[in-house]
């Protein structure tokens, strides 16, 4: 079990209804960390239309959560 | 080189200032504009919302790239976040060259490789009342409205 | 959709502002400026000239094509004539469409018609103080200065 | 023999030392207007680099010049 701190941006953070939280999980990827927040929050997105932050670098949705990492799932974006 | 995202109005003709050289031969910009219509839904207003680090860091990159691919003297990126009304400028682009190819072909590159890349998203408010984070539609809807407020 | 020929300094704010339109999403400009060098000569200043009345119709016929080709909202080209030192705006291309292909596409058809096809001439006056008709050079020589004036 | 007003811009303006003049000419077409003049003023660009435009429009160097006819020889252009 490990605490990350997750930021919820845009559809994600109106889903959960709140823009930062601290999670316990026993889960060991952003991948396998979104599926477990989607199913406890019903976000809408499903996981392969979410891409990865940790510490402000996007990263492989594969990649190894550590200990106080800051998460964050980027939904589709839609700038200019 | 440089990127930023803005909570103000963008002020381009100070920005294409910054951009003066006496090299330049050629400026080309881009500006995007809160238009009155998407996929033919009348539109009244736009909120962005930018996960500000990894805009910054990725919207620098995108300059680093415009730069080692095209033959430039100065480029520069701005985005607007916040609510924006129509006709609003959302994002200004400015590429300076010695010849206008290489600033064409930046200018593009930039914005293009901006709208695919930068975390930032795009919220529409209709004139029904309905809104719609763009590109987040689910079952099967295309820039459908996701949400009616309560009257 | 208007060109035109222009002594004074080009004001290239009040002319994009001519162009606004809440159906546009995306307005791409481009600006020729005066520059410090031309094939590896130094610059100090230039004076462009037109055959005006050819010109304006000319002009005129390169934005109908653009708007022929091209899905535009609308689109503008002014053109300076006159002595126009290092930094000054010798042209300015501004185009409007509801999306960035078509904006991109035709601004750089639009400039790139006015360079082949305007009946405008440009000298070049250099550090030395010898000038230049560019285009014009003969005897095989490349924008080779053609006349030095009298001390 | 026919009339033709002539006007000069850029290298030919500085050539002729003058923007415009009176032509009357036995010639019937630019092309040969301009290989007239040409030899004249001693122009410096050849005839293929010229191109020519009458009453305010291209025309081709071989079409019919006609009795006041306003006559441009258009040199290399290099606008922009």
């Amino acid at each position: 079990m490990m605490t990350v701190s997750v930021q919820y941006f845009a559809i994600l953070r109106e889903q959960r209804g709140l823009s930062q939280e601290q999670i316990a999980t026993e889960t060991a990827t952003p991948a396998a960390l979104y599926e477990e927040l989607r199913a406890r929050h019903r976000f809408t997105l499903p996981g392969d239309r979410v891409r990865a932050a940790v510490n402000d670098a996007f990263v492989d949705p594969n990649a190894t959560l550590r200990e106080g990492d800051r998460v964050v799932f980027i939904p589709p974006v839609a700038g200019g | 080189m440089n990127f930023s995202l803005s909570s103000s109005p963008i002020d381009a003709a100070a920005l294409q200032r910054g951009l003066a050289d006496e090299r330049a031969g050629a400026c080309a910009t881009f500006e995007g504009w809160v238009r009155n219509r998407n996929e033919g839904q009348p539109v009244r207003s736009l909120e962005y919302e930018a996960y500000a680090p990894l805009a910054q860091s990725e919207g620098e990159r995108i300059l680093a790239e415009a730069r080692a691919k095209f033959s430039l003297l100065g480029a520069a990126c701005v985005h607007r976040v916040g609510h924006l009304q129509l006709g609003e400028m959302a994002v200004w682009v400015g590429v300076t060259a010695e010849h206008r190819g290489a600033a064409f072909d930046a200018c593009r590159y930039i914005i293009d490789e901006a709208k695919a890349r930068l975390p930032i998203w795009k919220k529409e408010h209709y004139a029904t009342g309905a809104t719609a984070w763009i590109n987040c539609a689910t079952r099967g809807e295309h820039a459908a409205p996701t949400a009616i407020p309560p009257a």
